[in-house]
């Protein structure tokens, strides 16, 4: 019962929350809000018996993706008073994502349901293991990918020419 | 014999196709004398192999064939071609080779202020008809007749425009061409029907009378074009643009006459066709009254010649309508000599006035003593003045068209031939006994070169009657001579002709004011109006239409079929707005389909 | 090299291309002279296959085979028929003289000769080829270069606009040489497209594993299949042989196209449609072609009547000859309809025949629109007088065009209305010899309206007859086409027995006809 | 696990151990001599060519990987495409990004690794995984700014790289999160992340869901309508060396990858008809939409949606002989388009002009490169005696066998609608007078990698055999293989 | 608590995400909804862990988490080199590529 509810109140908060970030107007709200979803999720992964990835999850997202974004926010402010440059279609959206909506409901109500396992969480250990053996040049690739996305974040931002800024071209 | 019939029928064959083509190739040979050389040599050694194949076939032989496969179907000759060698072929020749030769001979005098190359030009062309006309007359089937049928047609498309540069014998030139081919398509398709309906292409296959009509109803409708018969003869009178000696070899005695030599060579089959052959005989008539007609309001001296040819050609039709081989024949014959005689003569006149218009002439009879003598003697003979070849010839016809009694198209025959010694009577008069003019005046007798094919040509304008039985021979049939009712009648119209025409036209030029109406009519030219106006007001408006049609709307939708792709570029390429959100809107949309499809399914 | 004379024939414009290619492309007369010696070498080589190809025995001669793609049965296979020998030296001519004729050209003379070059070998390569596929292959390169060659060194001209659907002309430019060149291309590879799928469709059909055309011929196609893939041949084929209503590029085109490439493409390539009409979608599909003979024949019939009168309502020189391409094609697709001896002889005939007289018909125009610089009718007249030479060529080609006896175009039609004669529809014959009057009417008007009258106006002045080589390409297409016209035995010998075996597989009942 | 274990990968792990040593050596490089990187990355390019010859690649790494004549065919066909890149752009790169060369080539290197893993993945994560090791670099790689002198040539530079990234990327990464959510659900069902579980999975509506969200994320790794949106734009901006690989080598691994999914991990019979319909809108939009294009880079990004809609439909046929046909397509492909955007990189760089007009004139001012691009064009085309023709025809053939004529027609008729526009192209190059009179140089290296193209365009062409051979072993390797 | 429901929750968050992402200008606005989209992924891998009772889930969901964050780093960087460009980080600003 006490399940039930908590799962009802951790669903609630993410719905609304992500709501929120779907429909924010100012970017940085949105990352807050964001912010809110990650964690509340990280408390689904509990309640789900994924400690873990729950722990992961608060460090790699809370810790890192939302301070990311918040520089990211910062460094792209813009005159907030500008004309819409395109359309926003909120009906053709709403639309769409309703219909994706009832497509994955209606096809998860008509998926055979898999009743809870009675069996042991996984622990890290498990989770440790598989990563360094079956899924271990998985894991190698990761690894340079993270490398590739480091170097390519660099180069992208990176100035070759302080003097020559874009900035000053204005 | 010296020589095999094949062998001399091959000679005056190839004499002048070896020199059309050597003068056709080599330029500086054309450009010279030496192609006159080359021509008349050739024209005159096919006429010594004519008179002795003639002399060989006096005596009664077997037609002599040469053929050759040409075509082939399936490993089997599908058509041959070759020599015939009888009686009919070897008159024929004789005939061909003799204007043709007199004619060639006569153009050395008559176009010597020609320039070089026009002459090369000219010489090449004669000696390409004589080898295109002995084909015909060679022909050994109805196909290889065909064959030459066409190429005279050209070369007679080449000499009347040989004056190119004047528009009026360009047009004139076409004229002809067109008017024969829109005949000779009967021809064609009439060999198609008799190979259908025989196996092959000979005159001489067994045939039904049914299909015989066809085919040869077919034939004559080929034969109404090339000799001139109504309503086909309109191109006759402007092919006299061209110079008067080809008128005198293709338009009066030879090319003309083809239409007939084809009835005469595919007898077997016209025997069986007895509706053809009453055709025949109605146009015939017809055609011999309505052309001589117009030749009697004509002013210029070829086209009253050109319509007399039309006129006598509708007798020898008529006569083979009627069912008399040898009257057309023959008469064929006869005015080859005398027709070519009198254009020649015209020839000679015109070279002396430089003007074809009757009302620049007059008084020359004194100044062209020779001249007129034979012109007289030809005239003489075409309005069938007894004793004269003219007269045998169109004795015989009249007397087989009257055979079955007495018939509308007798009467016809008979005013054409009264009428025929009317115009004639005119024309002696107008030319040679009225007063000088102003052009005439300066006019004096020709050279010899002009005036040895003259007198060449007078004697079988005179004599050629007196051989009827030897004609008979050649093609086959008796001939006696007999003079019946319808000739004393004939010749009597003749007469009678001759001095009304002195009556009326001694002492003025213009017409009495009877004739005055119909003149005005003829001069109209209701015809050629009507051809024109078919041409130009319906052919031409219809291919105008053809035309559009298909450069605006066949055309037109291929045109539009690659637009269609374009636009639809066009507008399909709007979908890629060039803002992100777009597309990712796109590739949302692609998976949502997805799905949609994997719900649906 | 008697034993590889079918390859050498395929290559050796290929080769001479490739030699072009590495010449400088300033040395304008080594690049001429290499051209024409590369184009002599195939005269001389298709008159050596016709000399070697022993005409009594008949049947597929010379034959060579190479592998070219084992898993799928792909070979060079190579060998000539009576038919093919006939169309060799045919295409030996017109190229000989098509380089002859363009002797004057210097714009990228280089370039120009070497696509004419690679162009030849396709089509030699279509006419020897016994593995459909093979075929295929050489049909497409023949069909190719055409874009480059009329797009660089064609002509543009005027066209009016007019009709209903004159908003296309805003998207178009028609009357571009651009154009007309992508039209052309456009319109023969959507046939080729056709093409393929029929080609598909018999090797799969057939599933010898082999596109062998001796095999294919043999193979027993269902009917349902025989019908559509016909229809696909003769669509695609036909949409290069100019059959209505696909007939439309040939008339830009051939205007548009510069003398040389005209001359090939009307007097040869054209005829690649023709042969595979009648090689393939007849001879592999019986069945198909009996059932269309009909429609086949009607539509031909359309073509000769039709694309006489087009070209009879024409202004332009280059269209009304275009034109009668068109209508001549249509006679040779009538043959071919008739599906019997005679009407396929002509067929085959008549290629050559139209082939050489409108090679010589372009060269001659070619040869006009170079010194007169218009193309208009209307504004020449008495050019006789200045060019007596090129107005007797004109006048004989015309005269060929008009099926006059002694010219090879009287031998074709002839053949042809007789074989329709002797088919079911007798009547296409009559529509026949009336598109060949109609043709006698525009011929002569034309030539009248050229050459006669007096001398040409002062605005021609740089008018002349032909002169030293240029009389050359004029000379042997006009020898050909009386040689052809007075001996047509000369080829004859080589198609009539090849047509006598082909026609045994359509026609179930063997000598059918009388 | 022991090194021969490590077999199959030798060649992966030369190229990343190499682009790590490269990246190194970047660091202690004078400016100066950068441009060398490219002569290293190339060396090692080719060394790695070498290995794929040595080791033959054979064998599985537990359950994640499996290698065979397939992957072996692919990762050849994978380095020769990325050695064309390299070699071509080698002094444009070196030219207009000096300081940055050693980024570039390692991030070209990461990319190349990700791709040659595709093909032997039998594993959802590593198959992922490797899908982002191979699409972060190319985010990055459209995104290089050219250097510029001026700061207003260097702002619109700036300017087109950003918009050409930002157009991959969002689609990219819109694509790669619904993959994502469809391989969550797989795995949730299969209750594996091996390919060969999820071909024995129960196909609950889930699965299928999960299934067919992939097929979405995998349109775009290929570029098929309607998830294309990114490639004209992209192409257009990006620098053309880095469109030439981006063009070639990424649809080709994902074109593996596809046909590896659609044998390995799915039944037939629930993508067929989709990928039906991706191929037909796929040829008949990129076509339809390359007819008006001015802009020869956007043309050709056109004209490579169609391409890969022919791909498609060998693919929804499949079999063993479609799916050789398949590979000889993309071969085909690889070299032509690589061939193609290398001239054009040739004129429209050294010009600064990338519409059609640029090209005007080119056979007139380059008689070879201009034969170059016309070949490659008519390859594209699928015109004879060059390699498009070949895998046209065989294509088509495999096509027809299966009973689907009708794609044959649509093909084939759409074929010639596009013959349209790649003849707009050799028209501007044949037919338009030259802007500019004088002469085109081409650097060395460059003109090596367009001359090599051309040699083999034309000479699989004309001989096509060996090549039909080798890939009717790989799609035989690729069905009978784990 | 059921893994329907857990499912049903994750599909939620992906179509809130996928509105997100169909609905925002600003190109940080897109990145948090494809974040959105991401956890919803995760949510579903955790749940099938749970319920199947095996580790694969985590393992798969912690690849997804770094690969989603990769996407991330270079997605700002984008995003930053768009607002150098334009001074503005709304993607609509990037529509000189078009039709």
């Amino acid at each position: 019962m006490i399940e039930q509810v908590g799962f009802g109140l951790v669903a609630g908060c993410i719905v609304l929350a992500a709501l929120l970030v779907a429909r924010a107007k100012n970017a940085i709200h949105g990352v807050l809000w964001l912010g809110v979803v990650l964690g509340a999720t990280a408390v689904l992964y509990v309640m789900l018996r994924a400690p873990f990835l729950a722990g992961i999850q608060l460090l790699l997202y809370v810790g890192g993706v939302m301070t990311l974004m918040i520089l990211g926010v910062m460094l792209t402010r813009h005159d907030q008073h500008e004309a819409a440059l395109e359309r926003k279609r909120p009906w053709l959206a709403g639309v769409l994502s309703l219909f994706l909506l009832g497509m994955l409901v209606t096809a998860i109500q008509t998926s055979p349901e898999l009743h809870a396992s009675e069996a042991a969480p996984a622990t890290v250990k498990d989770i440790g293991r598989s990563l360094l053996t079956e899924h271990v040049l998985a894991f190698e690739a990761l690894s340079l990918l993270l490398l590739a996305t480091m170097i390519g974040a660099i180069v992208l931002l990176r100035r070759d020419r302080p003097d020559r800024l874009v900035e000053e071209s204005r | 014999m010296l020589a095999s019939p094949v062998s001399l029928a091959l000679t005056a064959l190839l004499a002048p196709g070896a020199v059309a083509l050597l003068l056709a190739v080599a330029t500086p040979l054309r450009n010279r004398k030496s192609a006159i050389v080359l021509s008349v040599l050739a024209a005159l050694s096919s006429l010594v192999a004519a008179i002795l194949l003639v002399k060989g076939q006096l005596t009664p032989t077997p037609p002599q064939l040469l053929t050759v496969p040409w075509l082939l179907q399936g490993g089997v000759p599908f058509a041959e071609i070759g020599l015939r060698i009888d009686g009919i072929s070897a008159s024929m020749l004789l005939v061909v080779t003799f204007v043709a030769s007199c004619v060639q001979i006569f153009s050395v005098g008559y176009m010597h202020d020609e320039s070089p190359p026009a002459q090369g030009r000219y010489f090449t062309y004669h000696s390409l008809f004589l080898t295109a006309m002995n084909i015909l007359v060679l022909a050994p089937n109805l196909l290889q007749l065909f064959l030459g049928w066409e190429l005279v047609g050209v070369t007679s498309y080449l000499l009347i425009g040989y004056y190119y540069r004047k528009p009026s014998a360009a047009k004139a030139a076409v004229k002809a061409f067109w008017v024969t081919k829109f005949a000779d398509m009967g021809l064609l398709i009439g060999l198609l029907v008799l190979r259908s309906k025989t196996g092959s292409f000979d005159w001489d296959a067994t045939i039904t009378p049914q299909a015989a009509n066809l085919v040869t109803l077919l034939l004559f409708v080929a034969v109404m074009g090339k000799s001139a018969q109504f309503p086909l003869h309109i191109w006759l009178p402007d092919a006299m643009e061209g110079p008067t000696p080809v008128s005198a070899l293709l338009h009066a005695a030879t090319m003309v006459a083809a239409g007939v030599f084809l009835i005469v060579r595919g007898w077997p089959l016209f025997e069986l066709a007895h509706s053809t052959r009453a055709f025949m005989l109605g146009l015939g008539s017809v055609t011999a009254l309505l052309a001589a007609t117009m030749a009697l309001f004509q002013n210029d001296i070829k086209k009253v010649l050109a319509y007399s040819t039309c006129s006598q050609l509708g007798y020898m039709i008529a006569a083979l309508g009627a069912g008399s081989l040898l009257g057309g024949f023959f008469h064929l014959t006869t005015h080859a000599f005398f027709k070519a005689l009198l254009f020649l003569g015209a020839g000679s006149v015109i070279h002396a006035v430089h003007s074809n218009d009757l009302r620049d002439m007059g008084g020359l009879a004194r100044k062209m003593p020779v001249t007129t003598l034979t012109f007289v003697i030809g005239a003489l003979s075409l309005a069938g003045l007894p004793g004269l070849a003219g007269f045998f010839s169109k004795d015989l016809i009249l007397e087989a068209v009257g055979e079955h009694g007495f018939s509308l198209w007798l009467v016809l025959l008979l005013v054409s031939a009264f009428l025929t010694a009317f115009y004639m009577g005119r024309l002696l008069l107008r030319v040679f006994f009225a007063p000088a003019t102003e052009k005439s005046s300066h006019a004096h007798e020709s050279g010899g070169f002009l005036l040895l094919p003259l007198g060449l040509l007078a004697v079988p304008a005179l004599a050629t009657g007196y051989f009827g039985g030897m004609f008979g021979q050649l093609y086959g049939t008796a001939y006696h001579f007999h003079l019946g009712n319808i000739g004393i009648l004939a010749a009597g119209l003749g007469v009678l002709g001759l001095l009304l025409s002195y009556v009326l036209y001694r002492h003025r030029a213009e017409h009495p004011a009877l004739l005055a109406p119909l003149g005005r009519l003829i001069e109209h030219g209701p015809m050629d109006r009507l051809y024109e106006g078919g041409f130009h007001r319906v052919a031409l408006p219809f291919a105008a239409l053809v035309g559009w049609i298909d450069r605006y709307l066949v055309d037109g939708v291929m045109n539009l079929t690659g637009l269609a792709f374009i636009v639809s570029g066009q507008k399909i390429r709007r979908i890629q707005t060039g803002i992100a959100t777009d597309y990712v809107l796109a590739t949302v949309g692609g998976v949502l389909a997805l799905l949609l499809y994997g719900v649906m399914r | 090299m008697t034993e590889h004379i079918l390859s050498l024939i395929v290559a050796a414009p290929f080769v001479a291309a490739l030699i072009l290619l590495f010449l400088p492309p300033k040395q304008l007369g080594l690049i001429r002279f290499t051209a024409a010696i590369g184009a002599f070498v195939s005269l001389v080589l298709s008159l050596y296959v016709a000399f070697l190809y022993n005409s009594q025995a008949g049947g597929l001669q010379l034959a060579e085979v190479y592998p070219l793609v084992p898993s799928l049965g792909i070979e060079l296979r190579l060998a000539v028929d009576g038919w093919g020998v006939s169309l060799l030296i045919l295409t030996g001519v017109i190229i000989f003289a098509g380089v002859l004729a363009s002797t004057s050209l210097a714009d990228r003379a280089k370039e120009f000769f070497v696509l004419l070059l690679v162009l030849v070998a396709g089509v030699f390569g279509v006419f020897v080829s016994q593995d459909l596929f093979v075929f295929f292959l050489f049909y497409e390169i023949a069909v190719l270069p055409m874009y480059l060659l009329i797009g660089i060194w064609g002509s543009s001209h005027k066209v009016t606009e007019a009709g209903p659907l004159r908003f296309v002309w805003k998207w178009f430019d028609i009357g571009g040489r651009e154009y007309a060149a992508m039209k052309l291309t456009l319109m023969l590879l959507v046939g080729s497209a056709f093409i393929l799928v029929g080609l598909l469709a018999l090797y799969f059909s057939a599933g010898a594993g082999t596109f062998d055309m001796a095999v294919l011929a043999k193979a027993h196609y269902p009917r349902s299949l025989q019908l559509w893939a016909f229809v696909l041949f003769w669509l695609g084929f036909g949409s290069l042989a100019g059959v209505f209503p696909f007939h439309t590029w040939s008339p830009d085109g051939h205007a548009s196209a510069p003398t040389a490439v005209s001359m090939l493409h009307a007097g040869v390539l054209m005829k690649l449609g023709a042969f595979g009409v009648m090689r393939i979608g007849m001879m592999m599909l019986p069945d198909g072609a009996r059932f269309w003979a009909p429609v086949v024949g009607a539509v031909a019939v359309v073509n000769v009547v039709y694309g006489a009168l087009s070209a009879l309502s024409q202004k332009d020189l280059k269209y009304i000859i275009a034109y009668s391409s068109v209508s001549h094609m249509g006679v040779v697709m009538l043959g071919a309809a008739t599906l019997t001896q005679s009407g396929w002889n002509g067929a085959i005939y008549q290629m050559f025949a139209h082939g050489i007289m409108t090679g010589l018909f372009f060269a001659l125009v070619g040869h006009i629109y170079e010194r007169a610089h218009s193309r208009e009718v209307a504004k020449m007249g008495g050019f006789a007088t200045v060019m007596p030479g090129v107005a007797a060529f004109f006048t004989l080609a015309g005269l060929s065009s008009l099926g006059l006896p002694g010219t090879a175009g009287f031998v074709a039609e002839f053949l042809v209305f007789a074989g329709a004669w002797q088919s079911p529809q007798a009547w296409w014959s009559l529509f026949g010899v009336l598109g060949a009057f109609v043709t006698a009417v525009y011929v002569l008007r034309v030539s009248r309206a050229v050459f006669f009258g007096e001398g040409p106006s002062p605005h021609f002045h740089d008018l002349r007859d032909a002169r030293r080589v240029e009389w050359a390409p004029l000379w042997i297409l006009g020898g050909t086409l009386l040689l052809c016209g007075i001996w047509p035995r000369l080829l004859l010998d080589f198609i009539d027995p090849a047509t006598s075996s082909y026609l045994r597989l359509v026609v179930a009942v063997a000598g059918g006809q009388p | 696990m022991s090194l021969e274990m490590l077999q199959p990968i030798a060649v992966e792990l030369s190229i990343c151990g190499g682009a790590i040593v490269l990246l190194l050596v970047d660091m202690y490089l004078p400016d100066g001599a950068r441009k060398h990187l490219a002569s290293l990355t190339a060396l090692l390019l080719v060394v790695a060519l070498y290995l794929s010859t040595r080791f033959d690649g054979q064998g599985a790494i537990g359950t994640v990987y499996f290698g065979s004549a397939f992957t072996q065919l692919c990762k050849r066909l994978l380095i020769v495409a990325t050695l064309g890149a390299v070699l071509g752009g080698r002094d444009f790169i070196a030219k207009v990004a000096p300081r940055r060369q050693g980024e570039y080539y390692f991030l070209i290197l990461m990319c190349l690794t990700g791709m040659m893993l595709l093909p032997g993945a039998r594993d959802l994560i590593l198959l992922i995984v490797s899908f982002e090791l191979m699409g972060i670099p190319l985010y990055v790689l459209t995104a290089f700014v050219r250097d510029e002198a001026s700061p207003e040539r260097r702002l619109a530079a700036t300017k087109q790289a950003a918009e050409a990234s930002l157009k991959l990327y969002l689609v990219g990464a819109a694509s790669t999160t619904v993959t994502l959510f469809g391989l969550s659900l797989l795995v949730g069902g299969a209750g594996s992340t091996r390919l060969d579980a999820l071909l024995a999975a129960p196909a609950t509506p889930l699965h299928i869901a999960g299934l067919l969200l992939v097929l979405g994320g995998m349109g775009f790794k290929i570029g098929a309508v309607p998830f294309h949106m990114w490639v004209p734009d992209t192409y257009q901006g990006a620098l053309t060396p880095v469109v030439a690989f981006l063009s070639v080598a990424p649809k080709a691994a994902g074109m593996a990858t596809l046909m590896v999914l659609s044998v390995k991990a799915v039944p037939s019979s629930i993508w067929q008809p989709a990928l039906t319909v991706l191929a037909v809108v796929s040829m008949t939009v990129g076509n339809l939409m390359a007819l008006p294009q001015r802009n020869v880079k956007r043309l050709l990004g056109y004209s490579g949606v169609a391409q890969i809609g022919y791909m498609l439909l060998a693919l929804c046929v499949g079999g063993s002989y479609a799916l050789a046909m398949l590979l000889f397509y993309l071969c085909g492909y690889v070299v032509t388009n690589l061939g193609t955007f290398l001239v054009v990189h040739a004129v429209a760089d050294r010009e600064g002009d990338d519409s059609l007009d640029g090209l005007s004139g080119l056979a007139r001012r380059s008689p070879w490169l201009g034969l170059s691009l016309l070949m490659f064009l008519l390859s594209l085309a699928g015109i004879p005696f060059v390699i498009g023709f070949w895998s046209k025809l065989y294509l088509f053939m495999a096509v027809y066998q299966a009973g689907q004529g009708w794609l044959v027609v649509v093909g084939a008729v759409l074929a010639v609608v596009g013959l349209f526009y790649y003849l707009q192209v050799a028209r501007a190059a044949y037919m338009v007078a030259p802007a500019k009179p004088q002469p085109l140089q081409v650097e060395p290296w460059l003109a090596v990698m367009i001359v090599v193209c051309l040699l083999l365009v034309t000479g699989l062409g004309a001989y096509p055999g060996p090549l039909l051979e080798v890939c009717q072993q790989a799609a035989d390797a690729l069905l009978l293989g784990r | 608590m059921t893994l329907g429901l857990c499912l049903i929750l994750s599909a939620a968050l992906f179509c809130i995400g996928l509105y997100g992402l169909l609905t925002h200008r600003h190109a940080i606005g897109l990145l948090l909804s494809l974040e959105l989209m991401a956890n919803a992924t995760n949510i579903n891998l955790i749940a099938f862990s749970r319920f199947r009772g095996d580790s694969m889930g985590q393992v798969f969901a912690l690849f997804s988490i770094a690969l989603t964050v990769t996407e991330v780093v270079v997605g700002l960087a984008i995003v930053i080199l768009l607002h150098r460009a334009y001074r503005d980080a709304r993607v609509g600003r990037a529509s000189e590529f078009r039709h």
